[in-house]
């Protein structure tokens, strides 16, 4: 699969993502590009469930955020690396789903998105009310145990260089899915799952597996961000707004296909810095990323890429 | 022994409001397959209405439960036309996220003109003491016109044409439109009926807590719990849904700390989904 | 031949990529029963639910009464007689007899004839008025084909378009409908009728219209259509 | 008209340039613009803005002879500490913060924290009395507050000398601040052999307190220590008043501080807060105003009275730029150095912070007092009940 173009393209651009900040040093630019690699994670993943299996998950953050406090439990209760750690808490986040899944994957459509709604709240009060996870005040990092990375200044540049890595994982992941038998019987479910039943795609199995790898990579981002950041709460780590935004993400690049959420949440995300930041918008940053969302779903249904994809067809050959 | 009777009376009192929030969300539900998620966003609406008409024009608090029936079916007939008529029979995600596009336009109109400080809004009703315990004046007008509301939507769905027309719509569009029935109006006006209804439920949640733009979400996550507990598209369903909620938050206060009621409740929201996908009320609907 | 309801021109339809319709043409006289025959798949229905407006027309003309109504959404047509009895009857099945029926009279004009109209049909459908507050979900095939036929008469229909009456019925329940719509004919209600039941239809019928693959095929008075030898070519679709 | 356009471009990079930045002490910090601690953090900015209004109309601060103006740069961090960091990042960075102040509560303070620390930058934490965040190894970080561990201590005592066996509730907030201070006073009440009626938390979005009241009703409380912030402490105020509930002492964190706690009516009397700070202190300050003049300054202003938020941020600026005059330079390491050495009475009070590498930059100077709502000539007043040599009027009990 190495011969392909695209997977080259993907590998080359994760490399400038990565060495841009570095070799211009700009620490601001850095932050930015961190918070979008995050988010690209999360709708990369989420495309996994909304484009190709069909799946509306508005829960998606409750894996972000478990990797989270599961990757910051190990590092200062056990004194754990925070590589491993944050591999633990993927994996760990991800049979959790397995589980989860074969239970709320029974549900179709709207009903599915509220359960996984409900799943999120449930778990983000259990968290609350677990005292050895810091119950409402989470877990504070002490900044020796940024040592291990050389200190707090450097940690912040090698945290970055690994959520660029998974973030490079989930594309190539994405990729490979897609292109996959098992990728195919999804993309089958999202058309017809009754029909993709029938044609002997084991329905129940690769829903539960979808929605088991969707959560491993956002787990671990979840793990290293909240690293970086130093404190995991409750409140920021399962906040179902974010949850939403990523889905947003997903439809603004292209639902389904494999780039336009890496850029949805890109874009997204840049342009609520952008409004964040600029003194005039700041008042109405809500309004104006709602009234662009609103837009894009009216008038724009496939995303970016999907409008891409339809205005020039050869498009979809060289990008998927 | 006492205490939990007292807790229970007041789950009661507060589920009606629940029952009617989601009176709203299970209307548009139910009627055209949209969920609407801007439906936190309306309730926050109504909590406004209340404060300028009380706070700016000096009405009395229950004079704006009319006022808010009317301008929210406006408002909602409105929204409708914006962001949600090019929604219907797309794919569910679409009307999602063109909702949620609308309430995050609300929510960002409501923050700029009002922050998001909290507001307040006195209203003075005599109240009821029994054995040490208040229940107050507020809590029980809101229950009584909830039930009230929610009575006078059981009679226009089931007893007048218009509201046989939302049914009709309801189940079986084409139908419908085949029997001379304007399909895309009588959407158009359920949706407005359903935000009516969802202004209403904030009036009156006003009248009884404080509030801030954000106070929606909340109400929002409840009446989900209570629309999966009611059935869809069922009123009666709703308030029973509501009432079972109140009832649930009531009688669990006692005995566990309040701060894991939020696990039973959103364990319970998942419980049911998955156990009962119909609604433990439903009586309708195949 | 007396006053054209109805005339369909060069009418075209489709969905999505895939064209159905290549222009259609029809004609329906007042007071007649006509019938539009072809294969599975000819393109019956569809042309049906362009006529009426369930579905949206590429092309072509469908004039009603002398008005052109081609654009008009399907409850506008309704309103004005040109009411659709669809095909799997299409009733609202929690809601009860009655209320099924009200719904049908829903435009201004049926409103107006509600209570006249709903003794009419109670007469000639009495089983209906015998289950009339029972819920339509729970009837029999027969029943509920009976339903929707009532249904479309409360609409008070200067045309009343039929799809597919015997579908899925016992031969018997086909033998009383067509009964009741040769008493229909008698008392004046004009009919376009879409039938499977090739020798049902071209009995009933005055004229007939034959489609295959969504182009008209033949057509005439339907005792020369049923016995001319290219309706079995186009019934299996050669 | 294109050359018109050209000129207006080019005069506006003049403005923005270099030459004018020199001159200017740049301090950066966010602000809850939106959000649920949008209420007490606008206080707080309000209070920063008035001093640097103040320092700028004097001429600026005074470094080495020189004049600086004070230029403030802040950003909306919508209450959540997800967007903190990069904030943080970008007024270091981009906007070239030389000094920080914190954002507002306690878990925004810690997320702050760790930029601040990572680019060795001065910050002083107003609104961040959580101690556990000077216990991590921070060797920037200065806080104005007295810490979390206090709040309540007041309290208790002043609950005592009215009723020597209280049967107490806690009722508190499930933030990282209002836990610590409930935890350390519960603690403290235990010890004394105090009974503890009811210990429950809550949500910061819970509006329908019915459930905790009825609950404490049965437990037969009749003190309540407890609250979170502003939306929430006004909610439960309102409602125990309207239920009825027999508690004849009330303590709450935060909320009924604000002036807009007022608007509650009867709701509010006999409420009280652990205060930072109140206009009726009567500190001798060693420099900057004094608390008539922060007061009268503040009111005219803002058409508020000035509560102990406000009064916090007017006085992070003030004792960032004692240090900074101090040092004669705005190098970070040497005015932390002022900082670690200052011990100085404003018209905030007393600020003097720890030197202990455990708990650097811990408050250890300042005390708290203890506010309640009162009626007087039928307003609403906020009067000091505890400590008793700092007191205005009596408790109501």
């Amino acid at each position: 699969m190495w011969r392909r173009p695209f997977l080259w393209f993907i590998v080359a651009a994760a490399l400038v993502y990565a060495l841009y900040p570095y070799f211009t040093d700009d620490v601001g630019m850095r932050e930015s590009l961190l918070l979008a690699a995050v988010y690209i994670i999360l709708a990369s993943n989420l495309n996994l469930m909304i484009g190709y299996a069909g799946y509306v998950n508005f829960g998606n953050i409750v894996f972000f955020g478990l990797g989270g406090y599961i990757c910051l439990y190990l590092v200062t209760a056990l004194h754990w690396h925070v590589i491993p750690a944050a591999l633990t808490g993927g994996a760990a986040v991800s049979a959790l789903a397995l589980l989860f899944g074969l239970g709320i994957l029974r549900l179709r459509g709207a009903f599915f998105a509220l359960a996984t709604i409900g799943v999120n709240q449930a778990i983000q009060q259990l968290v609350v009310n677990f005292e050895p996870w810091g119950g409402a005040t989470g877990i504070y990092l002490s900044l020796d145990a940024y040592g291990p990375l050389g200190g707090p200044m450097q940690a912040l540049w090698t945290t970055y260089l690994m959520i660029v890595a998974v973030t490079t994982a989930s594309l190539l992941a994405s990729y490979a899915i897609r292109h996959s038998k098992f990728g195919l019987g999804l993309l089958a479910i999202g058309q017809n799952e009754d029909a993709a039943s029938v044609l002997g795609v084991p329905t129940p199995r690769y829903k539960a597996m979808v929605y088991s790898a969707s959560a491993f990579l956002p787990a671990v981002a979840g793990g290293l961000y909240f690293f970086k950041s130093g404190i995991i709460e409750p409140s920021s780590a399962f906040n179902l707004q974010t949850s939403i935004e990523a889905i947003v993400m997903v439809m603004l690049g292209g639902s389904g296909t494999i780039l336009g959420p890496a850029l949805g949440a890109f874009l997204y995300e840049e342009l609520r810095g952008f409004l964040l930041t600029a003194q005039s918008f700041s008042q109405f940053q809500l309004v104006i990323a709602g009234a662009l969302l609103l837009l894009i779903v009216q008038f724009v249904p496939g995303g970016l890429l999907g409008w891409v994809h339809q205005r020039w067809p050869r498009t979809r050959r060289w990008l998927e | 022994m006492i205490g939990i009777l007292a807790s229970v009376i007041d789950g009661i009192l507060i589920g009606a409001v629940y029952g009617l929030a989601a009176m709203g969300l299970t209307l548009i539900w139910g009627v055209m397959n949209v969920i609407n998620l801007a439906h936190g966003a309306i309730v926050v609406v109504g909590m406004f209405v209340l404060y300028m008409l009380v706070s700016a024009l000096g009405l009395p608090a229950y004079g704006a439960v009319p006022v808010m029936i009317v301008l929210g079916f406006v408002i909602g007939i409105g929204l409708y036309w914006i962001g949600v008529h090019r929604m219907i029979g797309r794919p569910e995600l679409m009307s999602l996220l063109s909702t949620f596009a609308l309430n995050m336009v609300l929510i960002g109109l409501g923050t700029a003109w009002w922050t998001t400080s909290p507001y307040n809004v006195q209203v003075n009703m005599p109240s009821v003491s029994w054995r040490g315990y208040t229940f107050t004046g507020t809590h029980i007008t809101a229950a009584a016109l909830a039930v009230v509301i929610a009575g006078l939507l059981y009679l226009l769905l089931y007893h007048t044409r218009i509201g046989k027309a939302v049914r009709a719509v309801a189940t079986n569009r084409e139908a419908a439109e085949l029997c001379g029935i304007p399909t895309t109006q009588v959407l158009a006006m359920a949706f407005g009926l359903g935000v009516a209804l969802a202004g209403v439920s904030g009036t009156l949640i006003a009248t009884m807590f404080p509030f801030t733009v954000l106070s929606g979400e909340a109400y929002q996550l409840k009446s989900f719990v209570v629309t999966v507990l009611g059935g869809l598209g069922n009123p009666a369903g709703a308030l029973m849904g509501g009432i079972a909620l109140g009832l649930i938050e009531g009688l669990a206060t006692p005995f566990m700390p309040v701060s894991w009621i939020p696990i039973v409740e959103f364990g319970l929201f998942v419980f049911c989904l998955i156990a009962f996908p119909r609604g433990i009320f439903s009586f309708t609907k195949a | 031949m007396s006053e054209i309801l109805l005339q369909v021109e060069g009418l075209e339809a489709g969905y999505g990529d895939v064209q159905v319709l290549w222009g259609i043409s029809l004609k329906v006289a007042r007071g007649t029963m006509t019938t539009l025959l072809g294969a599975n798949g000819a393109g019956k229905t569809t042309s049906l639910r362009a006529i009426t407006g369930a579905m949206c027309p590429r092309g072509g003309k469908v004039v009603f009464a002398g008005e052109d109504v081609t654009w008009l959404p399907a409850h506008a047509k309704a309103a004005r007689g040109l009411v659709l009895v669809p095909e799997g009857r299409q009733l609202f099945n929690n809601m009860s007899v009655e209320e099924n029926l009200e719904m049908g009279a829903y435009s201004r004009r049926a409103r107006q004839h509600f209570r006249q109209q709903l003794d009419h049909v109670y007469t000639m459908f009495p089983r209906l008025k015998e289950r009339r507050n029972q819920k339509s979900g729970t009837f029999s095939g027969g029943e509920q084909q009976m339903l929707a036929i009532a249904r479309g008469l409360m609409a008070m229909p200067e045309i009343l378009i039929i799809d597919e009456l015997s579908l899925g019925l016992a031969p018997v329940v086909v033998q009383q409908l067509a009964e009741t719509l040769k008493g229909l004919k008698a008392s004046g209600v004009t009919v376009l009728l879409v039938e499977q039941n090739l020798h049902l239809a071209l009995a009933l019928s005055d004229y007939a219209y034959v489609i295959a693959e969504g182009r008209p095929f033949l057509e005439g008075p339907s005792a020369e259509v049923a016995a001319k030898p290219e309706i079995r070519q186009a019934y299996l679709g050669l | 008209m294109r050359k018109a356009f050209y000129l207006l471009a080019a005069s506006m990079l003049f403005a923005a340039s270099p030459a004018f930045a020199q001159d200017t002490i740049t301090i950066g910090f966010t602000a809850s613009q939106t959000g649920a601690l949008n209420n007490d953090s606008t206080a707080q900015m309000r209070g920063i803005e008035l001093w640097r209004d103040d320092v700028n109309g004097k001429g600026g601060i005074k470094v080495g002879g020189k004049s600086y103006n004070i230029k403030l740069v802040t950003y909306d961090d919508e209450s959540q500490n997800t967007r903190v960091q990069q904030l943080y990042t970008r007024l270091i960075t981009q906007d070239k913060a030389q000094f920080l102040i914190s954002p507002y509560s306690s878990g925004l303070v810690a997320t702050a924290a760790i930029i601040s620390e990572q680019y060795g930058k001065v910050m002083i934490t107003t609104g961040g009395a959580l101690e556990k965040t000077y216990k991590l190894g921070n060797k920037n970080l200065f806080q104005l507050y007295t810490g979390s561990s206090q709040y309540l201590t007041g309290a208790l005592q002043a609950l005592k000398e009215k009723n020597p066996k209280p049967h107490i509730a806690f009722v508190y907030e499930d933030d990282p601040f209002s836990k610590a201070v409930v935890q350390a006073v519960r603690d403290t009440a235990k010890k004394r052999g105090d009974v503890v009626a009811a210990d429950e938390s809550y949500a910061g979005s819970t509006t329908d307190f019915s459930p905790v009241i009825n609950k404490m009703i049965s437990a037969k409380a009749d003190a309540l220590l407890g609250g979170g912030h502003y939306a929430d402490g006004a909610t439960l105020a309102r409602q125990l008043h309207e239920q009825k509930a027999a508690v004849k002492w009330v303590t709450l964190l935060v909320a009924p501080d604000s002036q807009k706690f007022a608007e509650l009516g009867d709701s509010a009397i006999g409420i009280s807060v652990p205060s930072q700070w109140e206009p009726q202190a009567a500190f001798k300050p060693d420099f900057g105003p004094t608390v008539a003049a922060f007061t009268q300054a503040f009111t005219d202003k803002y058409k508020i009275a000035p509560a102990y938020h406000a009064a916090g941020g007017y006085a992070a600026g003030l004792i960032l730029q004692h240090a900074i005059e101090k040092a004669g330079s705005t190098d970070p390491v040497q005015v932390a150095a002022q900082l670690n050495a200052m011990d100085v009475t404003t018209f905030f009070g007393r600020t003097k912070f720890s030197n202990d590498s455990k708990e650097h930059g811990l408050q250890v100077g300042h005390d708290m007092v203890l506010a309640q709502w009162q009626k007087k000539d039928g307003k609403l007043v906020k009067e000091v009940i505890w400590p008793k040599a700092a007191k205005t009027a009596d408790a109501l009990y």
